[in-house]
């Protein structure tokens, strides 16, 4: 238990270093404030239409790639964990290590679709897409 | 068995709130967010009724759980991202092609 | 496996305090907790202002700050009010909350890992059986504070920036953990102390030097590619297409300026640190290692890990965007998956 | 196993119709139809069972095998023939023989669709002729509605749809209710039956077992369950007030459908009436003798006034068929050997001679185009031969001596009159025979405007003789009709000891 | 034991396997070539696949596997998973249903892109809903749920350049997602109470609920919705008209069938085997005699879903509310149960499960002739059907039969499996129960006989084209045609497994 108090002593240190920082800055720091400043910094330039533009679909892509991926590896953890202490009671390793290569071998499966159909492909040509969509409005 | 009952207040308590915002929400993506409280409070369930029976089962299924809620929400998204497209939004009243 | 636990910092501190239970536990972490905290300033500080500019400096054959005192390291001390009393400039339509709340989270994310890590000499503020795991949990909370910064901050840059910086943080975050797990096949658990103390056990002796068995020995394979997904999270050359400035300026933190920019800055800085000390933790005995105090040998391969990330920083060209992604999902991912089974096959093969 | 055989060669044939190419399909139906005919009266000819087949009696060419086992009551695949259900074999299958053959000038588009379903329809009919399970037979008579839906709803006349629908609507709630009430017969005799084979069942009733069953008493419980299935039955027959849906059935419906409906479709229902009501539970059908009785006598008269009032020929026929039908029933709650088997000789002597006049009634309208009585008159002078027949026909259907429709209404009559169920019943047959009046008269009307007299014809359709094709059904018809009439015995012998052991249970003799 | 009475005890689980199997190998086709449109190399492979996973599940029942009379139902995967008969006759379901599903999304799909991913979806779905059947344990049910749940969202959503499609998606998703949370925090509930979630050890773990027994009782309720929206009942039935209508047809035909039927095996295995009627009712004031509950729910489900269906224009739509009307008959199954049924609980939940089958047949084959409909581009509606049957009496024929079939008019396998049904639950006691699911079905045939009547008796429209006439389809509605006709004779053995495979969950 005392261990996550530790835990959380470091929380509570880490949220309030930042904060004694901002407050020694905030008596410290000058505002002067003026129009020119508070624009958006874009190399210089005058900054044109909203900020939240619309990006690559790829980063959904990658992301959902990631959501499986990793919750994957939280049920790859406790197999590494108990691995080694279960080959030394005994299990066979067909028991302990079968399992998993079966887990692995269907990620690898959905991997490399994902990779051959373009998931992880940042550009995609853009002749292709186009008639892709054609077709299909036909 | 008190700390127990104080733990099913609180899942309760996530629950209801998820419950709350599914109601309350038509944005789809708050809605899937709503539902992944829902499925903490049950995880919470899960993970502290492990410890009090002493068995692992419930730890164990947290983690399924967790796993499937991601896979899940890998799910909503795409159909919200489609949603997107087609209804131009994410608010789940406005795709109403089909009488409700 | 049952290592004998080492007393943590707290434990420590409250004994010395002669402190006990609840009250003993809460005042000896926040104590513990600020002492590595201001380790980790410390090192920061040492780091950001002035060996980041020696290093730089030193690859591009120039003298770098050299004025004020001993190699010009005082230079800190300026710096730091120089950075603190700049204004703070808030630009048009930043989203609040959030743009305020970033700065916070990036450091914090990063402090919170280092809870875990046994810096040697007693010097470990807890050490919970699943302390591996809330390291790489507790860096990963970085992330969120990349995103609210990029997209609380109204700029076409920042947005990308913070964009490209969580699909860094994703695509190599897969490996990294598996690689991780590679080596939790050997040690059968994640708490920290104990892979430490694993590592201790004598590899095999050569002419009278014993060699132990730390992991980069061991499994040089896993220790590559867990540098280079390291490399890639703290978003270093050749990975460091988050703040590309040639592309985006300066990606996430553009916006920035004042105390939120060192805020950031540093948040960086200490996930440098903290990849370091996973990777030793993990890799090279922790704070293990001969002759000098076990805290030495901690700071010694931290460092060593941070002055790598600066020669990559200078040696190293930047990859694409594209590329860069396509080395983690279809070269990182596949040899760490690969690393693992192998790794599982061999230790059963032996076992 | 030839009843087996005779079914499945009927829904083969059916089957091979449906992919026959329309030009052909009625041909190739008229030739498969023969082998039905001809297994039929092999059986006939090879018939040798006695008494009833419900009653403890055999039944001819049997089979027995476990269907389904489902909870206390297995279903059984239980086929047979008896003496009731003999006749109606041979009547179904020459009957559709002849209505597929009057079938080709009248349906000129999807032939291979309408032929393929005759044949199926017949298939079911005959699977409702020789079932002797309670759930084989379900199927086959729910099933005979199928094809019919179709036949009137595709082929049929201009509100064909409406007719369908009415058709279907009103035979299914009428099977529903019947099936209930029969299946609380079956749960009042809880324990006593293993299955729902029709034999076990009535002689598990005769041998009262019958207990009650959701809070009725057995007496209320059988008469409940007498009247679900009298409904159910009626409905089918169909008995006066039940009736609305024929009218509508029959107009709409092409020719050789009608007679497929009035010649044997309505037989169904009088069949049931017998198997189940009146020999099942004869107890409670003799409580019930008045109300039946009435209905029997209304739909006779009420029948025959509405067919006096018709200005079409079909609805003329139609309607005589509801009073045709009311004989039937007035003969079985007689409860004589002469009543109930008259009544199931009338099932016979009805579907020849409806199922002529339907014909007669298609040849002139395919000739003219026109069923209405006021749109000709001395149709006779251009098809001498159709006219011949069809007053033949009709003659037999007023009753004329030596033909069928005499033979089955004396036998009625004698039976009705020595009837002992109540007292009143001489007047109901008084009141019954008095309804042989009106059928004279609407009849002899309607030849006369039609048929005699100058001819006279509005439409632009040349009134020559019928192609030989059309003809030819009628003249079988009539010659059957004849020889029936004739010599009864042919089947009379045969219904007699079928219905006899109803009787004994009635306690008549 | 497995027929292969040396085989590992993990081949019990063959079906399931071959089934997971065959998905990899779909995708890996499409891996090796992404952009391919060699639909019938993808169809067939997921056609032969679902065969020979239904094929294996026959022999094993043909065999005996993991019934009494080879030593009882064989346990896997430490009682995570269960293989007897019940789960091998829900697997026969889920794979006939599938392989008619494959056999026609070769036409329906022909101008589709990612086809190889829709096949591999649908043999997912297939894998989920058969582990779903061979669910033991709380945990199990809530992987393989998702299992079946997650691609099946997807398939729905497939047509993604289809608002009617996406919105189907959405809607099903957000429901599914909903009670997917419910169902797990039931599953939590359950599990604090009792400290398992293996379910003879739930069933054990009851009696000990002492004052947590509202909490118990939450619990099941929360489960027993998760079930209902799984099955499509009240009161988790709204996203099925949706989903059904917006989905692809030989989707909807899936999910109306072999998902639901997959809802209903989970359901009748955890209300029996964990919630034993007996036990959970005694507990006191928070104990729920769910049989009182589903018998509620059966009727309500039924009678909504056949009033709504009745007031519909749309044809598909009128299916959907139709499908939730065959929920409600199908839990007569779970509410007929009593506590000293005996023999009777066997017969009543035997014969849902045998309707479950014949509706498999009968209503997967009524949705892909409504694919077949939107292939040739035929409007929705009823009147958009008028006269299909003069252009394409083959494919009518079928779906009269299908039509006849659901309403339970004979000569039809829907009249067998209704008549089953209702006479199981009269000999349970519930008569009423089965004469209000009579009345309803009464009532259905007014609306199914709808689509009959336009088919053969009205006037077909003057632009009424038929262009292609589809193999697969063809193939596939016949298929089921036959299928429903044949279950009529065939009846005995599937009702006689149904009841003995049934009767072992008591």
């Amino acid at each position: 238990m005392s261990e996550w108090i530790a835990i959380g002593a470091m929380g509570v240190v880490a949220v309030g270093l930042p904060l004694v920082m901002m407050a020694m800055s905030a008596m410290l720091r000058p505002s002067v404030p003026e129009q020119g400043k508070s624009a958006t910094y874009e190399s210089g330039e005058v900054p044109t239409g909203t900020a939240r533009v619309q990006f690559n679909i790829q980063y959904y892509m990658v992301a959902l790639l990631f959501v499986v991926f990793d919750i994957e590896t939280v049920l790859i953890f406790p197999w590494t964990v108990i691995y080694r202490s279960a080959l030394e009671q005994g299990a066979s390793l067909a028991t302990i290590l079968t399992p998993m290569l079966v887990f692995i071998g269907v990620l690898v499966v959905g991997l490399v679709w994902a990779w051959r159909n373009g998931a992880v492909k940042w550009v995609k040509s853009p002749q292709a897409s186009r008639r892709k969509t054609e077709r299909k409005d036909a | 068995m008190v700390p127990g009952q104080y733990y099913l207040v609180l899942s309760a308590a996530v629950f209801c709130i998820g419950i709350f915002g599914l109601l309350t929400r038509k944005n789809a993506l708050l809605f899937l967010m709503s539902v992944e409280l829902m499925l903490n409070a049950a995880n919470i369930n899960l993970v502290a009724f492990s410890y009090y029976w002493g068995n692992v089962t419930g730890q164990t299924f947290g983690l399924f759980t967790m796993a499937l809620a991601a896979a899940e929400v890998a799910v909503g998204i795409g159909i919200i991202l489609v949603l997107y497209r087609n209804f131009d939004g994410v608010d789940v009243t406005k795709a109403t092609t089909m009488r409700w | 496996m049952s290592a004998t636990l080492q007393t943590t910092l707290p434990d420590t501190i409250s004994g010395l305090l002669g402190l006990e239970g609840i009250l003993g536990d809460v005042v000896g972490g926040l104590v513990g907790a600020f002492i590595i905290a201001n380790i980790m300033l410390i090192t920061t500080a040492i780091a950001g202002p002035w060996a980041k500019r020696k290093i730089t400096a030193a690859f591009g054959d120039r003298i770098a700050v050299n004025r004020i005192g001993p190699f010009g390291l005082l230079v800190i001390i300026p710096d730091a009010v120089r950075l603190m009393s700049k204004e703070l400039i808030v630009p048009e339509g930043v989203d609040r909350p959030a743009w305020d709340l970033a700065p916070m989270v990036i450091p914090f994310s990063a402090l919170l890992g280092f809870a875990v890590i046994p810096m040697g000499s007693g010097i470990q503020l807890a050490d919970p059986e699943t302390g591996l795991a809330f390291a790489f949990a507790a860096a990963s909370i970085a992330s969120l504070g990349l995103v609210m910064s990029g997209y609380a901050s109204n700029n076409k840059f920042s947005l990308i920036g913070a964009l490209r910086a969580v699909a860094a943080n994703i695509a190599y975050e897969i490996p990294l953990v598996i690689t991780a797990a590679s080596v939790v096949i050997f040690t059968g658990s994640l708490r920290m102390s104990e892979i430490v103390a694993v590592q201790a056990e004598p590899l095999l002796t050569i002419a009278g030097v014993s060699i132990p068995t730390w992991f980069a020995f061991v499994n040089p394979f896993a220790f590559v590619l867990f540098i280079i997904a390291n490399l890639a999270e703290v978003g270093r050359n050749p990975f460091d297409i988050p703040e590309a400035p040639t592309e985006i300026v300066a990606g996430y933190q553009t916006e920035y300026s004042s105390i939120y920019f060192v805020l950031i800055y540093l948040g960086e800085f200490i996930h440098i640190f903290l990849g370091g000390a996973i990777a030793a933790t993990l890799f090279l005995g922790g704070p293990a290692g001969p002759f000098l105090p076990g805290f030495v040998w901690f700071v010694i391969k931290i460092w060593a890990f941070f002055l790598f990330t600066q020669w990559a920083r200078s040696a190293v060209p930047r990859l694409r965007v594209d590329q860069f992604l396509e080395v983690g999902w279809k070269g990182m991912l596949v040899l760490s998956f690969a690393n693992l089974v192998l790794t599982a096959i061999i230790v059963g093969v032996i076992a | 196993m030839i009843i087996e055989a005779l079914i499945a060669v009927t829904f083969l044939a059916a089957l091979v119709t449906f992919v026959v190419p329309d030009r052909y399909a009625g041909k190739a139906a008229f030739a498969l139809s023969l082998v039905p005919v001809l297994g039929s009266l092999y059986m006939w000819q090879q018939y040798d069972a006695s008494g009833n087949a419900l009653l403890g009696g055999s039944a001819a060419f049997e089979t027995d095998i476990v269907w389904l086992q489902l909870g206390q009551y297995d279903l059984h695949w239980l086929v047979g023939v008896d003496g009731i259900s003999m006749p109606l074999i041979v009547l179904t299958t020459i009957l559709t023989t002849l209505a597929i053959v009057s079938a080709w000038t009248p349906i000129t588009e999807r032939q291979s669709q309408f032929f393929g379903l005759m044949l199926f329809m017949e298939a079911n009919l005959l699977g409702v002729f020789t079932a002797l399970d309670f759930f084989v037979w379900f199927v086959f008579w729910e099933a005979v509605l199928v094809p019919m839906y179709f036949l009137i709803g595709v082929w049929g006349g201009p509100r064909r749809k409406y007719a369908a629908i009415k058709f279907f609507v009103y035979t299914n709630i009428a099977s529903l209710v019947m099936f209930i009430g029969f299946i609380s017969l079956v749960f009042g005799l809880g324990d006593s039956i293993s299955s729902l084979r029709l034999p076990e069942i009535a002689q598990a009733l005769q041998a009262g077992q019958l207990g009650g069953f959701a809070g009725l008493s057995a007496g209320a419980l059988a008469s409940v369950a007498f009247i679900a299935m009298f409904f159910g039955f009626a409905v089918k027959v169909p008995v006066a007030p039940l009736h609305t849906w024929l009218p509508d059935a029959h107009v709409e419906a092409p020719t050789p459908v009608s007679v497929m409906l009035a010649g044997v479709l309505l037989k169904m229902g009088t069949y049931a009436l017998l198997r189940f009501n009146f020999t099942m539970l004869p107890e409670t059908a003799r409580s019930f003798a008045l109300p039946i009785a009435l209905l029997a006598v209304a739909s006779v008269i009420y029948g025959a006034l509405l067919a006096l009032a018709q200005q079409d020929l079909k609805r003329i026929v139609a309607y005589s068929s509801v009073s045709s039908m009311g004989y039937v029933i007035l003969g079985l709650i007689a409860y004589t050997t002469y009543g109930v088997g008259g009544a199931t000789f009338q099932m016979v002597a009805h579907g020849l001679i409806s199922g002529l006049m339907f014909m007669a009634v298609g040849v002139i309208y395919n000739t003219t185009h026109t069923r209405m009585v006021t749109d000709m008159s001395g149709v006779a002078d251009r098809m001498p031969v159709t006219a011949g027949i069809f007053v033949a026909g009709a003659f037999g259907y007023m009753g004329l001596p030596l033909m069928a429709g005499f033979a089955a209404e004396f036998f009625i009559f004698k039976g009705a009159f020595e009837s002992t169920v109540m007292e009143a019943m001489p007047l109901f047959t008084g009141a019954a025979m008095f309804g042989i009046v009106i059928v004279a008269g609407y009849l002899l009307f309607a030849m006369q405007r039609t048929l005699f007299g100058p001819f006279e014809f509005d439409g632009d359709y040349e009134i020559t003789e019928a192609p030989f094709h059309d003809v030819a059904p009628l003249a079988v018809l009539l010659l059957l009709t004849i020889v029936l009439g004739v010599s009864p015995d042919i089947f009379f012998t045969m219904i007699q000891d079928a219905v006899n052991p109803i009787l004994e249970l009635g306690g008549a003799f | 034991m497995t027929p292969l009475q040396t085989a590992p005890v993990w081949t019990a689980a063959a079906p399931a396997i071959i089934l997971a199997v065959t998905a990899l190998l779909l995708l890996t086709i499409d891996t090796i070539d992404p952009d391919t449109t060699n639909n019938g190399l993808l169809a067939s492979t997921a056609t032969l696949g679902s065969l020979a996973a239904g094929g294996v599940a026959a022999w094993f029942l043909m065999a005996g596997t993991g019934m009494e009379s080879t030593g009882g139902a064989i346990s896997l995967y430490g009682d995570a998973l269960i293989v007897d008969g019940m789960s091998l006759f829900f697997t026969l379901i889920f794979t006939s249903v599938a392989a008619m599903v494959s056999v026609a999304s070769y036409d329906y799909l022909a101008d589709e892109q990612y086809q190889g991913e829709f096949y591999s979806l649908v043999l997912l779905a297939a894998t989920g809903m058969t582990l779903m059947a061979m669910s033991n344990s709380l945990a199990t049910v809530f992987v393989s749920l998702e299992l079946a749940s997650l691609p099946s969202y997807a398939l729905v959503a497939f047509l993604k350049k289809n608002r009617g499609s996406v919105e189907a998606g959405l809607k099903y998703f957000l429901i599914g997602a909903l009670s997917s949370a419910v169902f797990a925090f039931g599953i939590s509930l359950v599990y604090a109470v009792t400290g398992s979630l293996v379910l003879p050890d739930i069933a054990a773990g009851l009696s000990g609920a002492d004052e947590l027994v509202g909490v118990l009782g939450l619990g099941v309720l929360m489960i027993a919705g998760g079930f209902a929206f799984k099955t499509a009942s009240v009161p988790f039935h709204f996203w099925a008209p949706e989903a059904y209508e917006g989905a692809p047809a030989p989707i909807s035909a899936f999910l109306s069938s072999a998902s639901k039927a997959a809802g209903f095996a989970v359901a009748f295995r955890v209300f029996t085997v964990a919630f034993p009627l007996g036990t959970i009712s005694s507990l006191g004031p928070g104990g729920i005699d769910w049989s009182l509950l589903f018998a509620i729910l059966a009727v309500v489900t039924m009678t909504l879903g056949n009033f709504a269906a009745a007031t519909q224009q749309n044809v598909k739509r009128m299916l959907a509310y139709s499908s939730i009307g065959h929920a409600g008959y199908a839990l007569i199954g779970l509410a007929a149960i009593t506590v000293d049924g005996g023999a009777a609980n066997g017969n009543v939940l035997g014969a849902s499960m045998a309707h479950l089958l014949v509706y498999g047949f009968m209503n997967t084959g009524a949705f892909l002739f409504i694919a077949m409909v939107e292939k040739w581009g035929i409007g929705r509606t009823f009147e958009d059907y008028n006269g299909i049957a003069s252009k394409a009496p083959i494919a009518a024929t079928a779906m009269t039969v299908f039509m006849f079939s659901l309403a339970g008019l004979p000569p039809f396998g829907g009249f067998v499996s209704k008549y089953a049904l209702f006479y199981s639950a009269i000999e349970s006691g519930f008569w009423w129960l089965a004469a209000v699911g009579a009345m309803n079905s009464a009532l259905s045939l007014f609306y199914y006989s709808r689509v009959v009547k336009a088919m053969w008796i009205e006037e077909p429209a003057k632009s009424l084209e038929i262009g292609s006439q589809p193999v697969g389809l063809y193939g596939a509605v016949v298929f089921a045609a036959v299928g429903t006709v044949l279950l009529l004779p065939g009846f005995q053995p599937v009702i006689e497994t149904a009841q003995t495979v049934a009767a072992a969950l008591f």
